[in-house]
């Protein structure tokens, strides 16, 4: 493991605000952001994403790596929480296990964009695409976690109709937050395409804004993952090491895969980070309403108050490592 | 007059506004943003960010007869997603 | 001791405030962003930008004699504006 | 129709945005841009315009069509009051028609911003004069709203005092957003004149912003302006028909109007978007509180439900169109 | 079954909500941002960015035994940190 | 006093749009910054002011004055607190003084704020450590007005254990403002050592925003010190005397000191700002806890309604005066 790269991480704002945010509900400080400035940067930040994404998508075009990799994308949504799944069978109920799988299918945008953030620093190139593939991992894992309920659970469950296929992909495809980023990565594709001007102009605000308003977010971030931490004891220590070690497993999963796909290193970390990360955003919302009978402090906690925060601290820089000990950089 | 009081998930919202319309409520008032704690553990802010939101209070005043409908619509409802459900009397003005 | 729940438009709120003091109410309290429906339709929160606002949800607590004084100076900008009130039993802890 | 213009419009984020806000209602997307963060936008968008506004008019001074250009603002908020009132009497009671006439009277903001913006991709120069005369547009036409009510409705209302002048005036001239908009006007020209170098640091709060700020805003007002076409079918085909029809009158009154004053075309193509658009954010919180018989749905689902669309989807580049064909460019 | 409604200053929410759970209340909500009028004066939002906040209304269902064991917890906060609370009747739904 | 100062001070956007934000009340108007907005900008602000004074603290380093002022800082947030609780006792009760003379003895980081921005507006240098003396006074004060009201006040209290030092210590050190202030503040500094591309890429969001949201801020502080004014009738005479008397004898006192230590005019002024300002963000929060016997209006009333307004408005270009005639620039 590199600690240059852990350490290079570590001391940049974004990392730096989480842990103050992480401290501040360690030492009891009534720090806090209310809502919904929270909804605010979380919404800023899918919006900037999306668009951004969605410009250099229409400047590299959809040609070499772009569809095989967001195959492969697709792919490792819908296989990660099969896997996930029967592990989490060992111990769990259907209910619990299917929203769990669910959300380790999922991604978390706010873990790409700091690794995005983290390749700038070490001026490593990646792809608009990459982008599209974050925004098409999000959907599939929530569906693949429904269908697991439903093939899995005790037949008989009371509201059978709150099932309805509609319903659920409804609120797979539809999802405000998985919505917002699709929308503004068209929007950023069909605006760069004929009004490069008014791109100029979107650009102190998707751009220039990105990297502090993703400090300031990491702050809440860091408050949130702290208060989710004393779930983590009740959620007990079969959910804690599934939290940590099925990342890893996913990561090498990944990489592997990027090699095979002949991605450069920045793109293979991103598409790394894809599959390592957990969604605590557009998943949690979705599994409450559509698995009422799983417990949310278990799939919150775990992606969360674990997952998140490990990615973050040491999961990026780790996985850079990985990919550049599985990757030879062009240059 | 009866007085129910609603305490469920914000997410939630959208089909207990339906069972109370479907069962001729005359109105009703919902005020979000509600954290507290209840059998099935603690409600915080702190997910707002991610769309699933605390707690919704929601206040239906109405005749009798209609309570009992508001009953039958919202039991279920409540026994499936949690939430709570308290009645009192009370009186227009 | 009697309590009154009032559910009225944000934008008439400096009025109602104005009637319940004059009514020499001991205190009262207030919470905006309340959402909801009755006879003159659905009030959300959509318009907030606008100044236009939600609904705010007014409870007092008074003796019964304060309650008739609340009542001669509610009643004509309810009828006006819109907006309920009702009226329950309560006592001080 | 110049569909070349209406292309050019549409394929541009603020628009696009729109769209993204519209669709999100229609399709049943559970995206929501929770109260207060609208107002935030609403409020930085009043103070910014009224900023720069304040900015070019101390550099431009008060000269040439600056004087004229305003009184005929001014002179149309107080006339399309008046005969939109005429033409509401004939379907809806005086109190409806005069709530509403006031309401197209005024002007709405972000149409004018829209116009703008729209104008700087066409590298089109328009002035700062211009924010004045939108400055002043709506308070007027809420006076006259309320005249109407006063002259025509049945004598007696149970409730006169509200109706007392003093109280009129107050709202007219001193709602909030009539009052940041004038306010910043006024910081914006002294600050001008006083402390460029303070001028130079306000610049990338009000200026580089303002078009991201802007389209992060048209979300929320799709959102918004879809969830009222419901309330349209309430209205009545009258309603609908209004809504589009008077809009385009009042266009081509301005247009002449314009071409009269002798403005360029950036500047007339400002004059009649203030003309043919429709205020849903000073006037309906002023008819709220002092024309309470008035329904809200009716003068909130036609300014902001139809004519606002209509304005900023196909509205300004038909205007543009009708400018361009009655005023020949200077260039 | 009894119904409290207490209503304070945010800033002693965290300690109101302590001796609450160690009343044994089987539950409790939470609703900030409230304003309003009382013996010690009004209480607006406008010093919300400075942490100081405004009222929170705090709603608990409990029997009449958990009852009394409120009262003893927080009489004492309400008398030294003002604040009111009263009580009614309730039934489950 | 030096009228062009003031004048120039005056006419800036930060002071015009306090203005705007008074008159607002004092006319009547419904303008209105709805909670939790005013918050978003309070952190922002905090978080931007730690930031930028942990980069300059990097550069400068931790020599020459730098020690020696902010041990003299924090002497004076000790001092001042003891010296107003003896002229407060004059008039009020022990609970009453102690925490007025608190709030006297911290600092308005939007006063600090406000007198940088003047600085840059006259071209004067001025350091990153006074920064780090900002943060440092706050706490200080905290702790002597409550060993005041520990010292001085009756000697049984309802509820001895709320005052458990435990508790104070906790409040005062760990308060959600001087939490974030010091915690940006290191991470301005760390960043700065060890990853300056990435301080690069905060600079938009924390150097060239900052004016404009000041001004934003202010024009909410405007609306909520206006509306404490009625209040000060409440407070009486000598309230009101003691609210521009006392920060008048503090700067006084800090502009010796300030030539005591050496500092150049900039950071003098900086220095004497600190010792004049009061209070209206950590310490009534902290009171309202500790000393709920005293009444809130009391001292956010003096604070917010009086010394602040007189602080931007008259006294930073007063104090200039002062420190141009105690201090000759070394220009
Ligand atoms: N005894 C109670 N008193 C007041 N509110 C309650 C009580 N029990 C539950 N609640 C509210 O109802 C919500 C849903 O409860 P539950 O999902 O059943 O735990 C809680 O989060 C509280 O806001
Ligand atoms: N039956 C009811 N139960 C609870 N809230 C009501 C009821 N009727 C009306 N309201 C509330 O009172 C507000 C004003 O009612 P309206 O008379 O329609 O203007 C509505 O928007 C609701 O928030
Ligand atoms: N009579 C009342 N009716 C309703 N709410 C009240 C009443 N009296 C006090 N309150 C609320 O209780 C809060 C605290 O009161 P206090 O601190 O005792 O002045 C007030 O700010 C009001 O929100
Ligand atoms: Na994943
Ligand atoms: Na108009
Ligand atoms: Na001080």
């Amino acid at each position: 493991m590199d600690t240059s790269l852990v350490l290079q991480n570590l001391l940049t704002p974004p990392v730096l605000f989480f842990f103050l945010g992480v401290l501040a509900v360690l030492l009891g400080s009534d720090l806090e952001i209310p809502a919904p400035l929270p909804k605010l940067f979380s919404l800023y930040l899918l919006l900037a994403i999306g668009f951004k994404g969605g410009l250099e998508l229409q400047h590299s075009g959809i040609s070499g790596p772009v569809l095989p990799t967001i195959a492969a994308a697709v792919a490792m949504s819908l296989l990660v929480p099969l896997y996930s799944f029967l592990v989490l069978r060992l111990k769990l109920d259907s209910f619990n296990a299917a929203a769990i799988a669910g959300t380790y299918g999922s991604i978390s945008a706010v873990t790409f964009i700091t690794a995005e953030s983290f390749l700038e620093t070490q001026h490593l190139h990646h792809d608009g695409f990459m982008v599209a593939a974050l925004a098409l991992m999000e959907s599939p894992a929530i569906i693949v976690g429904l269908l697991l309920v439903k093939l899995a659970a005790p037949q008989k469950r009371p509201r059978q109709e709150a099932m309805r296929w509609g319903a659920v992909l409804h609120e797979a495809l539809l999802n405000g937050s998985v919505y917002l980023l699709v929308g503004s990565l068209l929007i950023g594709f069909l605006s760069a395409a004929n009004s490069p001007s008014s791109v100029e102009k979107m650009l102190p605000f998707t751009d220039k804004l990105f990297y502090g308003a993703l400090s300031f977010f990491l702050l809440d971030m860091g408050i949130v993952a702290a208060q989710r931490v004393r779930d983590l004891k009740e959620a007990g220590s079969f959910l804690i090491g599934f939290s940590i070690l099925m990342p890893l497993f996913n990561a090498g999963v990944g990489a592997l895969l990027a090699r095979g796909l002949g991605l450069d290193p920045g793109n293979a970390l991103l598409f790394v980070v894809l599959c390592a990360s957990a969604s605590y955003i557009a998943v949690p919302a979705a599994m409450r309403m559509t698995v009422p009978e799983a417990n949310p402090s278990f799939y919150i906690s775990t992606a969360l108050g674990l997952t998140f925060p490990f990615n973050i601290i040491v999961g990026i820089p780790l996985y850079m490592g990985l990919v550049n000990a599985l990757i030879p950089s062009a240059g | 007059m009866k007085r129910l009081d609603l305490f469920i998930s914000e997410r939630e919202l959208p089909q207990i506004v339906k069972a109370i319309e479907a069962a001729g409520a005359p109105g009703y008032s919902v005020m979000k943003h509600v954290t507290g704690k209840g059998p099935h553990g603690s409600v915080s802010e702190s997910m707002d960010f991610s769309g699933l939101g605390a707690n919704a209070h929601v206040i239906v005043f109405c005749e009798p007869e209609v309570l009992e409908g508001l009953r039958e619509g919202l039991k279920p409802l409540l026994s499936y997603f949690g939430g709570m459900a308290y009645v009192s009397e009370a009186e227009p003005l």
